[in-house]
């Protein structure tokens, strides 16, 4: 399991050769990468700023991986986060899951990005043609947490 | 009691503090009173932690909500609700 | 939007940067690999011969595009299943969906999966330490399909 | 009529067969019938075509169910049910 909060860029390809070596136990691996948009409420973003709270971070990010490793059969998982100046386009996060069967590691994927939008300490700060702004939290956010609630993290 | 109160993005910038070192009278506060003192010191303070934001709480790097309790040597921390991901 | 049938492997990072290039409107990526496991039902397997029906494959693969995109916002999507003898480990197939929003993005590829699994012309045989044969389809494979029986294929 | 049938998989196998031109009296007829005409063939084509194995059909290249009409011209296929993913 790794996690890892960064202002670098992340390789998928990596992430996933070092998850997958010297192993033949993996039937699925999903991962899920989320991006810039160039377009955001109608606005065009021309750069997005990413704060986070350094020490809690990356313990919010481990919890996650623990949660989502016990509900699901998760052979691996890697969960980085990139914090920083972003331009349009740019990675923002890696979510990936080695399982054997497929809807495990769709599900846990699923439930760590949930997680990750509503509990991990970020902020973002979207300058776009009319300024700068910091962002709203978004209900559908929650409402995504709502289905995992059968206890909490 | 001694704690250390963090600030992060809108209540950082707003508020223009990043963290600071706080003596309190009490041995133990909650999370709601503590918002209830800072809130004291000015009406910016009053207006970001007791306002029509959403403001959450974290004690140890750990989300709580505004009953939980703070004692001596806690790291605290405001912040809005986050939107990274 | 792409659909392959091949008995070369695939490339991920490959396929993504083909989706991803000159274009700033992506918000989210899911991606899908399927693998060769070591261990299917208790027995060690050394290899898989992956049949498929050339005519129809394609058509079949297409037809999974295209109704993944009428139901969700999919902004490009890939799809590759590979065919002929592969080893423990290998790469078999991978469904990759480009979208606006996350939730769309997953939707979509656990859709393409499910209806892969049950609606694609390919057949897999394996070889174990107990000799080779035809694989069954499976139970949970039709029940995965049922949640998104609104209006069949 | 005439038609062209493919076979797949362990009906290919167990058949030895893995495409045919057939041509039929009929000028159309369901999947169901077409797979009593070629079970009258053998005992092996009995039991693969019209035994305990599930076998699907496809007509020209779509996934059709036993009383779809075959008609001059088709492209039918006769395989177990898919395992690929």
């Amino acid at each position: 399991m790794k996690v890892a909060v960064q202002s670098e860029d992340f390789d998928l390809n990596l992430e996933l050769s070092r998850m997958r070596a010297a192993r033949n136990d993996i039937g699925a691996i999903v991962s899920f990468i989320g991006l810039v948009r160039d377009l955001n409420d109608g606005a065009a973003v021309t750069q997005l700023t990413l704060e986070h709270y350094p020490g809690m971070t990356e313990k919010a990010l481990l919890a996650i991986v623990k949660e989502a490793s016990s509900r699901w059969d998760v052979l691996d998982a890697t969960l980085i986060h990139r914090v920083g100046t972003l331009q349009a386009a740019e990675q923002i996060v890696l979510v990936a899951v080695c399982s054997a069967h497929r809807e495990h590691a769709f599900l846990a994927c699923e439930f760590m990005m949930d997680y990750l939008k509503t509990q991990a300490p970020f902020w973002k700060k979207e300058l776009t043609e009319n300024g700068e702004h910091w962002l709203d939290d978004k209900a559908s956010d929650h409402d995504a947490l709502g289905r995992w609630k059968t206890n909490d993290l | 009691m001694k704690i250390k109160i963090f600030y992060f993005a809108r209540l950082k910038e707003t508020l223009k503090f990043s963290s600071e070192d706080l003596e309190l009278p009490e041995a133990e506060l909650s999370l709601i009173k503590l918002k209830g003192v800072l809130a004291k010191r000015s009406e910016v303070w009053q207006k970001m932690l007791l306002g029509n934001l959403k403001v959450r709480g974290a004690i140890n790097h750990e989300l709580v909500d505004d009953h939980a309790l703070i004692v001596d040597g806690d790291e605290v921390a405001f912040f809005p609700p986050v939107t990274g991901g």
